[in-house]
């Protein structure tokens, strides 16, 4: 276990350089200088540009700079901000550009309201996916099969962002059963909470659903070929538990993988939802962040990714290891 | 009327794209209470079928039943699904074949149990719990409170047959269906496994019907046998009677094609002495289990030293996990052995590079134990037959085609089946393809791990006369790895005897079957079952007092 | 024009108390530090919190276009050529903490913008002080800025290097407002920036909301301008722009006392307001002085050649353009530079006449005569996107239009972000751009100077006078008008010189923009004045 | 190959997708020919067929649908949505087509690699493959379609930049699939005849991807379909006036409510797609599969 455990973290930061180094490489090549971004619209004279360039430490060689963010992970970096120096304690991702705060902290910040999202949303896609697609398992080549296959594909097939101006029209507007959504602390008001983003769940569960519906689907049959279902019926166990305690066990562990891998992405690429209904997560801080070519913060949100990652990868090894016995960790 | 199990004019039919598939015709027969039954049959002659439209096992799937099949009074063809379902399991039990896959991995042994026993009575989930423990105790599990919590996969096969067995008797039913339930065991565990069965009929009077290819099995166990052949009942009749002397053509074959250890061997006398074309010596094979770190390790082969020589058929024999495969991998370098040494005609080869390997590697054939892993699904049989010719430079399709058809031909197989699927073809069709394969490139050496345990016994038969046959045609040097002693005995002309990475025993075949000197080799010659039922009756008592 | 109120009358004296929301799609300026906002008249958002020497008027329409003092007791007292502007404070101001705001507060505000820390700001105390190019901010020279004098507590004095008859605009920029030396934190000073308006900040989350509330330490005795009838002020950001036109127009619960500071009606709206009067009265109208056109550098071939740039001129389809733009509620077309506001002094003209939908034979016929009578092929560069109004949109419209004249378009997607700088240095400007400006302050002084004066032109990068126009004649023009005071003088003058400008064709107008928008269902006196085009938040009541 | 059509013939639903997933295909090929025959091309602004006073929605009823624009016109600019949803059938398809070929053989090209090699190439490649899976597309996309020259055609570009970093999740099951296949003892006879790792792999391991690939892969292509919708939002996908599904989709936002049939009709083409190709792959899958028992042969 220690060993285990050893190993992922050397692997989680094997990525993670990996990841931030190829983010250094790219944002350098690109043309647009976030120097001139900060500098402003109509102002930025060469001069001018140079001393903010300095000032942000942009006019060193590309291998400089990403020395100093990686020492800055280590023991920390100190900014001036003019009067005063800001200190940005070790593992100090750096300091924004744009927010001028330091780039953990905006993380820190975004990270519950996108938890708050994807959560609710896997506990809805996983529901729902699963759902349809033991029923559509069990009355295969039935037209509830085919139904739920057009419903599914039919959520997937619009974009994200449609489907929530849709559902805004529809919850918001014309029924007003929920408020606009805005993100509410869940340990400020629970219900709230659960109300203000009920939609956005809905949204991104839509999108997620279509691999869970299939896999769950495909599982089911293949469980329901096997021979301990068969003993199962055969010592006069109820269908009811024949299906929802056997046949789903075994064709739903393989998911955990699956959902362990989504929930990491989505953690991030759930922008589209984040978007559409102006909820400040970190979906949202990156394509902000990536507009505004706000390096720091652009590279610690893809150090935070890569974490999750092998994180929820981990984790989903563990849980494996622990819903399948057979399994070990090793 | 004492009958508990009442079957007439039994017809099951399988519904496939291909058409209707008649598995079981016309069949009948009763089983009184307390009586054992043994339904024997070589494979897809319907015996599973038949055993499992005692549980009404065919509702909601591809098969109709007709006929009257009578439970313990409840007609199941008419009764519901809560009748049936009520009956099975507390009334009617049934063990099935593979102990591996038969229980469900992510429950534990005793939830398993206790949600039979809660299934049918109102107990608590303690007193649930507890009945568990008592069956368990009751199949032979050693500290069975503690074992009660262990999950399947933690049980050895043996185990995991006896914790079936208890969830079986965890509702003292009145009929015990037991669907081959040795077939995946060892000889030893097989022996206890059916022991442990016959103890519990004699203690609790229930009726078993045993389902088995296995005639010697069936004639230590039952009183009665029925034999089928393509859904039809060929013969029934007392054990005595239809083993010993049976009276139709089919069951003579199918008792003549058994294995014993008792039949006379017709061995042509080695020219002597021969040289050896391989030689192992103190090779070692671990296996890395758990983590770098724990850097636990197996000794799977733990330093044999073996010739073997030109010309013979060497034995390999040993229960599961004792180390045959490994062994018989390293010989054909599918594996590298973690020490020692293997020399092929001189050459050491134990650690050769595979690059130089591969000129050699048509001298050395194997055949695998699995039929199905063993060819590529997604292949046609010819395909993956002529494949070692193309890998050696042969281009020409008419060519290929040609050889692997008189190739097909010599295994004795349709040769117009050359652009088939292996799904398409029966086990032991699929051996008689691996077999092939071996042959086409004409090794030398050909390495046959478990060829026929997953084939019945007339299969058996053939594959094993199909060996003899090729030896001689081929000028093949054989090593036969295999579990069944009397198998073994019928192939080879020397015998290796392994357990647990080692030989413990090795000598000419005879010599070793009549006189074992190892105190394992002993215990396995005992275990082996025998087609004499009052021998079998006698065997069993002399187990028992040991 | 502008809309006044909606619903009963108005009285600002019981026009206090409530909660106003405002949602918006982003932040109120990048940066919420006086130094680093670049605003026209002091912003909407930061005027709330950041008084300056002068500020706009709050009134509707043309009178909304004056400057009026703020802290300072008047707009300003010039000397004769408009170099040297003196201003005096008013009694009795203090920042939200109580102390009292003096000269020396406004003289460290302007000097913190010139550091490098904390850019973006308006470029202009840059160019116009004397001896400031080479000044770095009281962080790195606390001597300070030698061309502002603060002889009292009350006092202070502005030398320029040239006449800036338009000063008193330029002292109504957030740069011009007071700075508490001891609570300066440099960049961290946008977090919570020191209030001298009506509210202070209570909370900020930087591009999630902004919650403001009443500044004790501010009256409307020590202030003439702003009403601040809200007893506190909500914001959101980070919405999208169709969720915020819906919400207001849906009004329910809290969105009923909902405006927005960035965001114009979308289509669903407009086409509801025929047949929704009640919404319709709940709409304000006005422009904020912007205008698009297509630039070129005019000493390049083919655009050297005049006829070539009227060939252009006449081949554009202005309602293509104004539709792509949004329709002609958010857009009317533009032949001349100077957007339609008196203050500006815009003039009506309109030199190559080509009606609504251009004239491509005429452009036909004047390519030929330059010499490309089998067409001409140009890359028009465009931004990425169409937030700004100066993307894809807008260019398939111009391309659309200039193929009917012979004219192929090749059009060059410039990302967004990387757009001003490609535009702006002249060693990577494209052939043809779509380019914005707009307004500083109502004048045409911002409006025409860094366009078209030829020493405003900077071969480094940063430039935009992207035509290379360096006429003596217009130069020489330009700096007479500087030295007017009078802004109604002066604004005669810019118009004609825009009239002069326009007859050299060294660009071509495409479109004004407009903007139209919603406020919920209690706000009262969202009017709308020339100077900002849209209500002011200062002014507004949800009573 | 015959066997393979009886087979996949009998599969009703995997024929519909097929024919479907043809004539859109078709669709996009012809389509200059059918905008000619509709008498108008994709670029021509119509001013006299928007309301501009009102935002720009289309006069006339259903999104301006008349005998000269048979699926009436877009808004603001007049031009033809026939004609743009013709030419968008072309990008779209030719996208997301060409962006799951590269994915798919990236992927399978890495998960056979890392499934067949040694333990440290396999890490190694795992771990790359962690990046890619794990890589924020947005940073890349926006960062490369900004680097590479105007001069490169967009649309093979915006293909290339979807199909480069979403290689990561066929990867992983191709590994995970030749992990498997590789302990077959089929494998082990293979290699016995003396095959090269190569051949092994070529012969033996990937006839077996095809089921879980084919599967995959079928999901993939309405991912990148609404993937090239999402990077024509954030204005870096297929450049104006082109016009692609997904830039029709991401501008059509603001006119749900004025201009619904502006929104329906390529969400309505991408839904097509997507269930056509998901039927279809799924009926190729199967037909791929000896041993489903659809058809079977009555010769035998
Ligand atoms: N579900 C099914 N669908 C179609 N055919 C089936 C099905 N189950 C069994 N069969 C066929 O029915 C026949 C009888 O099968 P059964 O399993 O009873 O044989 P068996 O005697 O038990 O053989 P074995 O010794 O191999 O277990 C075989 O030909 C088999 O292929
Ligand atoms: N690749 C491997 N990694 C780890 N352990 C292995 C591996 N292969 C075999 N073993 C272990 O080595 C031991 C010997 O296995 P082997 O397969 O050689 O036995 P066997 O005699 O062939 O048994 P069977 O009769 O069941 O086929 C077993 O305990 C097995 O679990
Ligand atoms: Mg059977
Ligand atoms: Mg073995
Ligand atoms: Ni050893």
């Amino acid at each position: 276990m220690l060993g285990y455990v050893v190993r992922r973290l050397l692997g989680a930061i094997a990525v993670m350089l990996a990841m931030s180094a190829v983010v250094y490489v790219l944002f350098y090549l690109m043309p647009a200088n976030p120097a001139q971004l900060v500098c402003g619209p109509k102002t930025c004279t060469a001069d001018r540009l140079a001393m903010v360039e300095h000032s942000l430490g942009l006019d060193e060689p590309l291998y400089v700079q990403y020395w100093h963010f990686l020492s800055g992970l280590v023991v920390g970096r100190d900014f001036s901000s003019g009067p005063s120096v800001l200190h940005c304690p070790a593992p100090c991702l750096g300091y924004s550009f744009q927010y001028t705060e330091p780039v953990l902290d905006k993380i820190l910040e975004a990270l519950p309201v996108s938890l708050s999202i994807v959560i609710g949303a896997a506990l809805l896609w996983l529901t729902f996916g699963i759902g349809a697609g033991v029923l559509s398992a069990l009355r295969r080549g039935r037209w509830l099969d085919h139904a739920v296959n057009v419903v599914v594909l039919g959520g997937f097939a619009v974009p994200a962002f449609i489907t929530s101006l849709l559902l805004l029209m529809v919850f918001c507007v014309y029924l007003q059963w929920l408020p606009f959504p805005s993100y509410v602390p869940f340990d400020e008001d629970p219900l709230g909470w659960a109300q203000n983003l009920v939609l956005p769940w809905i949204v991104l569960a839509l999108v997620q659903l279509p691999p869970y519906v299939r896999l769950s689907r495909s599982g089911v049959l293949e469980t329901l070929t096997e021979d301990h279902i068969r003993t199962a019926r055969a010592y006069g166990l109820t269908e009811r538990r024949v299906i929802g305690r056997h046949a789903l066990r075994g064709a739903l562990s393989p998911l955990i993988t699956v959902a362990a891998a989504d929930i990491a992405a989505v953690l991030t690429a759930s922008m589209l939802t984040e978007t559409a209904f102006g909820l400040p997560g970190l979906g949202r801080l990156m394509v902000q962040s990536v507009n505004q070519i706000d390096l720091p913060m652009v590279v610690g949100m893809t150090l935070l990714i890569g974490f999750v990652i092998v994180l929820c990868n981990a984790i989903a090894d563990v849980l494996y290891a622990v819903v399948d016995r057979r399994v070990r960790v090793a | 009327m004492s009958d508990v199990v009442s079957v007439r004019d039994l017809t099951i039919d399988f519904r496939t794209e291909g058409g209707t598939l008649r598995a079981v015709d016309g069949l009948s027969f009763q089983l009184g209470a307390g009586r054992a039954l043994g339904i024997v049959g070589e494979s897809g002659s319907g015996k599973s079928a038949t055993a499992l439209a005692l549980l009404g096992l065919h509702r909601g799937t591809n098969a109709t039943v007709d006929g009257h099949v009578e439970v313990l009074g409840t007609e199941l063809n008419a009764a519901t699904d809560e009748q049936v379902r009520r009956l099975r399991g507390s009334r009617i039990a049934m063990v099935f074949q593979d102990p591996l896959s038969a229980l469900d991995p992510f429950f534990s042994v005793g939830d398993q149990i206790a949600e039979v026993y809660r299934a049918h009575t109102n107990a608590s989930r303690r007193a649930a719990r507890a009945r568990a423990v008592q069956v368990l105790d009751r199949v032979g599990i050693a500290e069975a409170a503690r074992r009660v919590d262990a999950f399947p996969h933690e049980f050895s096969g043996g185990m995991r047959q006896r914790a079936l067995i208890a969830m079986a008797l965890s509702c003292q039913p009145q009929v015990l269906v037991a669907d081959e339930p040795t077939t995946a065991l060892d000889v030893t565990v097989q022996a206890q496994i059916l022991d442990l069965i016959h103890e519990l009929r004699t203690e609790t009077g229930m009726a078993l019907l045993l389902v088995t290819h296995d005639l010697a099995v069936a004639a230590g166990n039952v009183d009665e046998v029925l034999v089928m052949q393509g859904g039809h009942a060929v013969e029934r009749g007392p054990a005595e009677s239809v083993l010993t002397e049976p009276s139709q053509g089919y069951t003579r074959d199918l008792v003549a094609s058994i294995p014993r250890l008792d039949a006379p061997r017709d061995r042509p006398a080695r020219e002597s002495p021969a040289e050896p074309l391989m030689r192992v010596l103190d090779v070692h094979q671990h296996f890395r289990i758990g983590s770098r770190l724990t850097g636990a390790k197996l000794h799977a082969v733990d330093g044999v030293s073996l010739d073997v020589l030109r010309g013979e058929a060497l034995g390999v024999v040993g229960e599961s996990g004792s180390g045959k495969t490994t062994l018989a991998r390293m010989m054909v370098r599918l594996l590298t052995p973690t020490s020692g040494q293997i020399l092929f005609e001189g050459n050491e080869i134990s650690a050769m590079p595979e690059r130089r390997l591969r000129a050699l590697r048509g001298d050395l054939q194997m055949v695998f134990q699995d039929p199905v892993s063993s060819l590529n699904p997604r292949r046609t049989i010819g395909d993956s037959i002529a494949d070692p010719l193309r890998v050696r430079g042969e281009s020409d399709e008419k060519v290929l085609r040609r050889k692997v058809q008189q190739l097909l031909e010599q295994v004795g197989l349709d040769p117009e089946r050359f652009d088939r699927y292996p799904h398409e073809f029966s086990g032991g069709q699929r051996q008689r393809v691996g077999i092939a394969r071996a042959l086409v490139l004409r090794p030398k050496l050909l390495v046959c791990d478990e060829p026929v345990s997953a084939l019945d016994v007339s299969t058996q038969a053939q594959v094993i006369r199909l060996l003899a046959q090729l030896r001689t045609e081929f000028d093949l040097t054989l090593v036969f790895v295999a579990h069944d002693l009397a198998v073994v005995r019928q192939v080879s002309d020397r015998v290796v005897v392994m357990r647990s990475g080692q030989v413990v025993e090795s000598g000419e075949t005879d010599e070793l079957y009549g006189n074992p000197t190892h105190p394992y080799t002993k215990s396995l010659l005992a275990a082996v079952p025998v087609l004499d039922p009052e021998l079998a009756r006698q065997r069993r008592a002399e187990r028992g007092k040991v | 024009g502008g809309t006044r109120t909606a619903g009963g009358a108005f009285d600002p004296n019981t026009c206090q108390g409530g909660t106003l929301r405002i949602l918006n799609q982003k932040d109120a300026g990048s940066h919420l530090d006086p130094a680093r906002l670049y605003t026209s008249g002091g912003g909407n958002i930061p005027s709330l919190l950041f008084r300056t020497l002068t500020t706009r008027n709050r009134a509707g329409g043309a009178e909304g276009a004056k400057v009026v003092p703020d802290l300072a007791t008047d707009t300003g007292q010039a000397n004769a050529d408009a170099t040297v502007w003196t201003y005096h404070l008013r009694d009795g101001l203090k920042f939200e903490d109580g102390t009292p705001i003096t000269s020396q507060d406004v003289k460290y505000g302007i000097e913190r913008s010139f550091a490098a820390e904390l850019p973006g700001g308006a470029p202009y105390l840059h160019d116009w002080l004397v001896e400031a190019e080479d000044y770095q901010g009281p962080y790195k020279q606390p001597a300070g800025i030698p061309a502002i004098e603060t002889p009292d507590a009350r006092t202070i004095v502005f030398h320029l290097n040239s006449p800036h008859g338009d000063f008193p605009y330029l002292a109504t920029a957030t740069q011009f407002a007071p700075v508490p030396k001891a609570k300066d934190t440099g960049a961290d000073y946008e977090k919570h920036p020191i209030s001298s308006g009506p509210y202070k900040i209570d909370s900020y989350q930087k591009g999630k909301s902004l919650t403001l509330v009443r500044n004790e330490n501010w009256s409307r005795q020590v202030d003439g301008n702003r009403l601040a009838c809200p007893d506190r002020i909500e914001g959101s950001y980070g919405l999208d722009a169709a969720v915020i036109n819906q919400r207001i127009s849906t009004g329910s619960g809290e969105d009923a006392n909902a405006v927005t500071t960035d965001t114009d009606l979308g289509p669903s709206e407009l086409a509801q307001l025929d047949s929704n009067p009640e919404l319709a009265k709940r709409v304000a109208k006005g422009g904020f002085p912007y205008t698009y056109y297509l630039a070129f550098d005019t000493t390049k071939a083919p655009f050297d050649n005049q006829k070539v740039r009227e060939a252009f001129t006449y081949a554009v389809d202005r309602q293509s353009v104004v539709n792509a733009a949004g329709g002609s509620s958010l857009a009317y077309p533009a032949t001349t530079f100077l957007p339609n506001n008196k203050s500006m002094g815009y003039q009506a003209f309109d030199y190559f006449p080509a009606g609504q939908n251009g004239d491509p034979a005429k452009a036909k016929q004047l390519l030929a005569e330059a010499g490309f009578p089998n067409g001409i092929t140009v890359t028009l560069a465009h931004r990425s996107d169409n937030s700004n109004g100066d993307g894809p949109a807008i260019a398939t419209a111009v391309q659309d239009a200039y193929k009917k004249a012979g004219i192929t378009v090749n059009l060059q997607s410039v990302d967004a972000e990387s757009y001003p700088q490609t535009v702006g240095n002249p060693a990577t400007q494209p052939q043809v751009s779509i380019q914005g400006w707009g307004a500083d302050w109502p004048s045409g002084g911002p409006f025409l100077v860094p366009i078209f004066d030829g020493r405003q032109y900077i071969a480094s990068g940063g430039n935009f006078n992207t035509a290379h126009l360096n006429d003596p004649a217009v130069n020489a023009e330009i700096d007479q008008i500087n030295k007017i005071t009078d802004p109604a003088q002066a604004a005669q003058r810019w118009g004609a010189l825009d009239a002069e400008l326009g007859k050299k064709a060294v660009d071509v107008p495409l479109y004004h923009s407009t903007s139209l928008r919603l406020f919920g269902k209690n706000v009262r006196n969202a009017f709308v004045s020339d100077w900002t085009g849209v209500y002011d938040l200062s002014a507004v009541s949800v009573k | 190959m015959r066997l393979l059509w009886n087979r996949f013939r009998a599969d009703r639903s995997a024929v519909f997708g097929a024919v479907v997933a043809g004539l859109l295909v078709l669709l996009a090929i012809t389509a200059p020919l059918l905008t000619a025959l509709e008498g108008q091309d994709t670029t021509s602004f119509h001013n006299d067929l928007v309301d501009s006073a009102r935002g720009g929605v289309p006069l006339g009823g259903f999104g301006g649908i008349s005998p000269q624009h048979w699926f009436g016109v877009e808004p603001q600019t007049g031009r033809d949505l026939f004609a743009r949803i013709a030419e968008g059938a072309q990008v779209s398809l030719l996208v997301a087509i060409c962006a799951t070929l590269v994915e798919v053989l990236l992927g399978v090209a890495v998960g056979l690699l890392a499934g067949l090699s040694g333990k440290l190439v396999d890490a190694l490649l795992s771990r790359v493959t962690d990046i890619a899976i794990a890589f924020p597309v947005t940073v890349f996309s926006l960062a490369l379609l900004a680097i590479v020259p105007e001069t490169f055609p967009r649309p093979l570009l915006v293909a290339v930049v979807i199909g480069v970093f979403g290689w990561g999740g066929t990867a992983r099951i191709t590994r995970a699939q030749a992990l498997s296949l590789r302990t077959r003892d089929f494998v082990a006879a293979a290699r016995l005849s003396g095959a090269s790792g190569w051949r092994v792999a070529r012969r033996e391991i990937l006839p077996g991807l095809a089921a879980p690939v084919i599967t995959y892969g079928a999901l993939l292509l309405p991912t990148n379909l609404i993937a090239e919708a999402g990077l024509s939002f954030l204005g870096v996908g297929v450049r104006p006036p082109t016009s692609s599904w997904g830039q029709m989709l991401s501008s059509a936002t603001t006119w749900f409510r004025s201009d619904p049939v502006y929104v329906l009709l390529p969400a309505f083409m991408v839904f097509l797609t997507v269930l056509s190709f998901t039927l279809f792959g799924e009926g190729v899958r199967i037909a791929l599969d000896p041993r489903s028992t659809r058809l079977s042969r009555k010769a035998a």
